[in-house]
């Protein structure tokens, strides 16, 4: 679980050495990874929603 | 119609087998017959006749759309009312924006994704040829259908190609129910077109090449059909929405009845966000391709550049509001909005840093495509440099709607994607037709169209900052000599794509230097393993794939 | 290396008559909306497109029953067919964004709530509501009732879901090979989809005659029938496949291995049904 | 270019562009003439220090980024016999050239936050002003006074159409400005009577859209006397062009004078109903107010455009007695589905009498017909 939240979150900052990279696609599925991305995309939005809302008060 | 099925000889998988690129060698009596004359083309579902049919559409798209830019450029030549009326200026500025938008570069890059990706990824074809076929022809319907509104009574659309309600519902002109039938047509074509686009990625992959071994241009096109399948329905709604307020009284954008005018704009730039990088993705794609080509090296950062790609996909869903920052929204909204606007600086610059990266340390020549390919990085850079500037909304509100906002956009779509499209056509130009194009006239065109695409974009940083607003025929004196740059640098850039029209003409009847399968010495990827010009049926087996990392002259 | 073939299907005649008589739908919509004139074109339009798809779906099936598609056409369906009701969420996405939005934003702004509350100025006698009884500017309209959703609507609800549910013990049975109970299943499901319609058609004409309840009164008369309206649309469009459907079991033309038209048509309908669920919470109840 | 020329020619581009930014960066500063003007209220400045942070950001980036490119074209040429690296991928360059941006990304976040929040702040404003936008003007009321009034293009045809030089001015002069006293806090209600339109004055950093049936808030305080010009800025049919904005803003005690100016100037207008006028008066004030209002769309010489814009010349509505009725309550009430207006609460009495006296004595239409204003009261009166 670990690796696929880091795995993402590298995905998610763009970066990510070849190694590792490799070793990610390596897994069985990718519904891990897709599920986790998708999870991450809302709570990302949601914490800009949060930022925001923070800011304008 | 002959309902003859394609026998499989054994004498195909013979061949076949012999080699990967020997493949195509099978080709010939693969298919049954084609029918000969005008009734091949309205029939074929071979991904290169389509791909050509889409990139000679959109190319005479091209000189329409550029043909009524040059009527607004004339127009505004000089301050004063000089050819036109300023109701007719506005349904050129807003046809000229739908055709480039819809019937050019969109078109053109389905083109190029239909010649290529089954090329890159070793299929034989798309995976739904029939639906390729229908995906194709709904375009010239939906175009002629969208240009005949030019000659109904009133006029055709006249309302921008953001078309705002109430503009466009209430004081619309008649002709707006069939832009919206035309509208409807053509998002047909492009969510079929897309869905066709995956299902070939997904499933028609050599076996041996996994996603992260695909080439960018396919990686680019995969995430921009899943953005077209997204958000197009949501144009299709809205436009029926449209409709519904003109012919049958609904109140969806008219507060009178409890609606909200600003309710189209946010559908319309929910679907428009995304829109606008389904127009730059698959140029990420092309110049990620040409860039290793010609500098001799891998590309920096594949992954990087993938995850960049999706995170900006990813990003388009939650930008839209970005362009109405002066609607009104609350402070809240303006905030978020602002907040998540300029990260997508982040991966676009990535993007930019990896193409810098893969130059540095090259061994570096300079062809034509790799001439517009150059073009292209520093162009678009200016674009998106001006867009971070526009994401920063206090300032937007000085920026907004003005002639800033239409040099930044057209620096994105225009030195930015077309110079793309441009950089593709002559990369694969050899692979298509088996010649090489004209350096000559190559050469001319790709100067006079960079000196041209400056001087026409350029001064409309300045005449925006200055305080010029988009959309009108006739401006204060002290945008006159802006106006007068954009308009010389307009006439010079729509002419010299004549010039292009020359090159593609010259390769099309086969005249010019021959070119070897391989064209470009550093050239990778399975497109270069074929014959140019590639044979109508290539790939009847699936070809052998290295992946690049493994591949001995790029390491 | 796989030394497989690749399967390319022939090319036909049935796309480039789609977009003709697709082309003759649109200019007779238009023309009937512009004029008044276009009413035989979209006739032609809308029966040439029927004729399209009944064809090009009985070329596809009868290459199918040859034996002519491999697995790698039938993933490529798959993933045609699943993108596609993904883009048809998004259509109702949209809808239901509107909806949304107008509740959430216009409305109470419209009544002097929230950031833009100033409005209010323009439209002091208004008072916001759901359902939207009274419209901002009052001569718009004004409407008498509400649909109740615990009568019609939770009626169809329940057809609905069971209508899911039949269709999936077809399916069982399909893959049971008990064609006889597959076919019976599939029946119960046409029935139940279609007394769905017509108890739709009640309720429109008992909003739109006693209610008030019409396209031009207001928001929520034109959200109602928008969202509605599209999904009675699809669940039409969706009951006219599972017919062809049924059609085919009769004829045996699926076996428990390989039915992908069914499968297509099955995801179709489960689609219909979960967006009423969401029509039915959020247009009718809440 | 040609082949025998030095392949360093072929790096023209990036001398035209690296020419091209620095040029424009150190014009932008001086000349107002090729940049966002600084304007007059704490707003605009604030808006154009952020515009020049995130500029000379981007000219920074820029002259990097194209720096790093064009030397290496220029130094790795295969011409020059470069063999290529094998590199392609360094983690620390990418960690580093991703966290920089953001960085830079949100070290402008939080001044752009700080004056977006400042320009949201609406409360506790001296003086309210309504802005209405029309097709194709604008309408001002100050809410605290019973005042209103219209605001139209001044620039005459003759000069947009090239007839006549064109002024200092062209398109950005109005029959009456909005007057607004400095100093103080002016909050701006925005709507408009038909689409969208935008209010937008560059020196003092507002831009809003105006909505039909919402309303937008902005506010400003104007610290300098002056008159700063504007446009609108949203598409809004054929006249977009043609609907400038004048604001003069003058000193409190000079714009008291001039709202008691107003006001008296209406009050004697009011009390002036009754008075007959002579068809010469009624034709001569028709005239302004035709080409002020109905030009646009019924033409100079009344000739229209059909068939959206009918013809008025020659008109039998406009022409002959039969049509009067109709004629008038035409003007007043407007026609619905076509894009003909209500002018009953856009014109005075006086103006709508004038201006339908001009149409059916104009362009040879010489109906000998007078429309007085007690006459256009009395119809109000009776739709009532």
């Amino acid at each position: 679980m670990w690796r696929v939240l880091q795995a993402v979150l590298a995905a998610f900052f763009g970066v990510q050495s070849e190694r590792k990279r490799r070793e990610d696609f390596q897994q069985s599925s990718p519904w891990p990874f897709i599920l986790t991305g998708v999870l991450m995309t809302l709570v990302f939005v949601v914490a800009v929603g949060f930022l925001a809302h923070w800011a304008s008060s | 119609m002959s309902s003859t099925l394609p026998p499989h000889s054994d004498k195909q998988q013979a061949l076949s087998d012999s080699a990967a690129g020997g493949a195509a060698a099978s080709a010939a009596d693969h298919h049954q017959s084609a029918p000969s004359g005008p009734l091949r083309w309205l029939l074929t579902t071979n991904h290169k006749e389509i791909g050509s049919l889409y990139l000679l559409f959109s190319l005479l798209m091209f000189f329409i759309g550029g043909v009524l830019a040059l009527v607004v450029r004339a127009e505004l030549f000089q301050p004063g009312l000089m050819f036109v009326q300023p109701e007719f200026f506005n349904q050129m500025t807003t046809m000229h924006g739908l055709i480039m938008v819809f019937g050019a570069i969109m078109p053109a890059f389905v083109g190029l994704a239909n010649w290529m990706l089954p090329l890159q990824i070793g299929a034989p074809d798309m995976a739904l040829p029939r639906l390729n076929n229908f995906s194709f022809w709904l375009l010239p319907v939906a175009f002629t259908l969208l240009l005949s509104t030019l000659f109904m009574e009133g006029g055709g659309p006249n309302f921008g190609w953001t078309f705002y309600a109430p503009l466009s519902t209430t004081y619309a002109p008649p002709s707006t129910s069939f832009f919206i039938l035309a509208m409807h047509l053509a998002g047909i074509s492009s969510i079929l077109g897309a869905i066709n686009i995956i299902a070939t990625i997904l499933n028609l992959r050599t076996p041996g090449m996994r996603l992260m071994d695909m080439p960018l241009f396919v990686w680019t096109w995969l995430i921009t059909a899943f953005l077209l399948i997204a958000v197009m329905p949501v144009l299709a709604g809205v436009v029926t929405m449209m409709l519904l307020d003109i012919n049958f009284g609904t109140s969806f954008f008219d507060a009178a009845g409890g609606g909200d005018p600003v309710l189209f704009q946010h559908l319309f730039w929910f679907f428009g966000h995304p829109e606008v990088y389904i127009m730059i993705l698959p140029a990420f794609g092309i110049i990620s391709a040409i860039v290793p080509t010609f500098a001799r090296k891998r590309l920096f950062g594949y992954a990087s550049m993938v995850y960049a790609t999706a995170s900006i996909a990813l990003l388009s869903f939650v930008v839209w509001a970005h362009h109405m920052f002066t609607v009104g929204l609350p402070l809240v909204a303006e905030l978020f909005f602002m907040y998540t606007t300029m990260l997508i600086a982040v991966p676009t610059g990535v993007k930019v840093f990896n193409w810098m990266a893969t130059l540095f340390r090259g061994s570096i020549s300079f062809e034509l495509p790799m001439l517009f390919a150059l073009a292209f990085i520093v162009q678009f850079t200016i674009g998106g440099l001006s867009g971070v500037m526009l994401a920063i909304s206090p300032a937007d509100f000085q920026y907004h709607d003005t002639y800033f906002v239409v040099a930044h956009f057209h620096y994105v779509l225009v030195p930015g994607a077309v110079f793309a499209i441009l950089a593709a056509a002559y990369y694969w130009l050899p692979k298509w037709t088996g010649v090489y194009p004209s350096e000559k006239l190559g050469q001319a065109h790709f100067w006079l169209s960079v000196i041209g695409v400056n001087l026409t974009f350029f001064p409309m940083h300045f005449s925006g900052l200055a305080g010029m607003p988009r959309r009108i025929p006739d401006y204060a004196l002290q945008f006159a000599d802006f106006n007068l740059l954009s308009s010389i640098g307009g006439f010079l850039f729509g002419t010299s794509q004549l010039l292009f029209l020359a090159v593609v003409i010259l390769c099309m009847r086969k005249k010019g230097k021959k070119a070897p399968a391989n064209p470009w010495e550093g050239a990778e990827g399975l497109e270069w393993q074929l014959p140019s010009p590639a044979p109508l049926h290539t790939f009847d087996t699936p070809p052998e794939f290295i992946p690049e990392r493994d591949s001995p002259s790029r390491s | 290396m796989s030394t497989s073939h690749y399967y390319v299907p022939a090319s036909s005649k049935w796309p480039i008559l789609a977009v003709v008589f697709l082309g003759f739908l649109a200019l007779g919509a238009g023309w009937q909306l512009t004029e008044g004139k276009g009413l035989l074109l979209l006739l032609i339009g809308v029966l040439g497109v029927a004729w399209v798809m009944f064809g090009w779906f009985a070329d596809v099936v009868r290459e199918s029953l040859a034996g002519l598609y491999d697995a790698q056409m039938d993933r490529s369906f798959r993933q045609g067919m699943a993108w596609f009701i993904f883009s048809e969420v998004m259509f109702f996405a949209a809808f239901f964004g509107t909806l949304f939005y107008i509740r959430v934003f216009a409305l109470p702004w419209l009544d002097g709530e929230g950031a833009k509350g100033v409005t209010a100025l323009l439209w002091p006698d208004f008072t916001a509501s759901w359902p939207l009884m009274s419209t901002p500017d009052p001569s718009v309209a004004s409407i008498e009732g509400q649909v109740n959703p615990w009568t019609l609507p939770l009626i169809n609800t329940l057809l609905l879901v069971t209508s899911s549910i039949t269709l999936t013990f077809s399916h069982h049975a399909l893959k049971a090979q008990k064609a006889a109970a597959a076919s019976r299943w599939m029946l119960l499901t046409l029935i139940l989809g279609g007394v769905f319609l017509v108890i739709q058609g009640v309720e429109y004409v008992h909003a739109w005659t006693e209610l008030g309840l019409t396209l031009q009164a207001g928001i929520y008369g034109a959200t109602f029938f928008l969202l509605t309206g599209f999904h009675g649309l699809h669940v039409s469009i969706g009951l006219l496949v599972l017919v062809v459907l049924w059609l085919r079991q009769l004829r045996g033309h699926f076996t428990p291995e390989q039915h992908f038209g069914f499968e297509a048509g099955a995801w179709y309908w489960h689609f219909v049904d979960v967006v009423w669920v969401g029509l039915f919470l959020f247009v009718y109840v809440f | 270019m040609p082949a025998c020329l030095p392949k360093v020619w072929r790096l023209l581009p990036a001398g035209f562009l690296l020419i091209a930014l620095p040029v424009a960066g150190s014009q932008v500063n001086t000349s107002s003439g090729w940049n966002m003007p600084p304007g007059v209220t704490g707003i605009s400045q604030n808006i154009f220090s952020l515009h020049m942070i995130i500029f000379w950001i981007c000219v920074v980036i820029a002259l990097v980024v194209f720096g790093v490119i064009f030397w290496s074209l220029f130094a790795y040429r295969k011409s020059k016999g470069a063999k290529a690296a094998h590199f392609h991928e360094n983690t620390l360059v990418e960690v580093i050239w991703t966290a920089l941006p953001l960085i830079i990304l949100v070290a402008m976040a939080v001044p752009a936050t700080a004056t977006l929040k400042q320009l949201y702040d609406t409360s506790e404003a001296d003086m309210d002003i309504l802005v209405t936008g029309h097709q194709w003007r604008w309408h001002y009321q100050y809410m605290e006074e019973d005042l209103s009034f219209f605001s139209n293009l001044a620039t005459p045809r003759s000069q947009i159409e090239g007839q006549e030089d064109k002024g200092d001015f062209y398109l950005l002069e109005v029959d009456q400005p909005l007057v607004v006293p400095t100093g103080q806090k002016i909050r701006f209600l925005f709507t408009s009577n038909d689409v969208i339109h935008s209010w937008w004055v560059p020196d003092l950093g507002i831009k809003k859209d105006t909505l039909p049936g919402f309303i937008n808030e902005s506010w400003t305080r104007i610290e300098e006397e002056g008159t700063y010009r504007g446009q609108c800025a949203e598409l809004c049919g054929r006249n977009h062009a043609f609907m400038p904005i004048e604001v003069k803003a003058v000193s409190p005690e000079a714009y008291q004078s001039w709202v008691e100016e107003r006001k008296a100037a209406a009050a004697s207008e009011a009390a002036n109903v009754d008075r007959e006028r002579s068809l010469d008066e009624l034709m001569q004030r028709g005239e302004e107010v035709y080409t002020t209002y109905c030009a646009a769309c019924h033409q100079e010489d009344g000739g229209g455009m059909p068939p959206a814009f009918p013809a008025l010349k020659g008109n039998a509505l406009v022409q002959e007695e039969s049509g009067r009725q109709q004629h008038l309550e035409t003007v007043l009430h407007g026609r619905s589905g076509t894009p003909m207006p209500a002018y009953s609460d856009t014109l005075s009495l006086a103006d709508i009498a004038a201006v339908i006296t001009y149409e059916r004595n104009a362009w040879g239409n010489n109906s000998g017909d007078r429309v007085q204003p007690a006459e256009i009261r009395e119809l109000l009166d009776s739709d009532d």
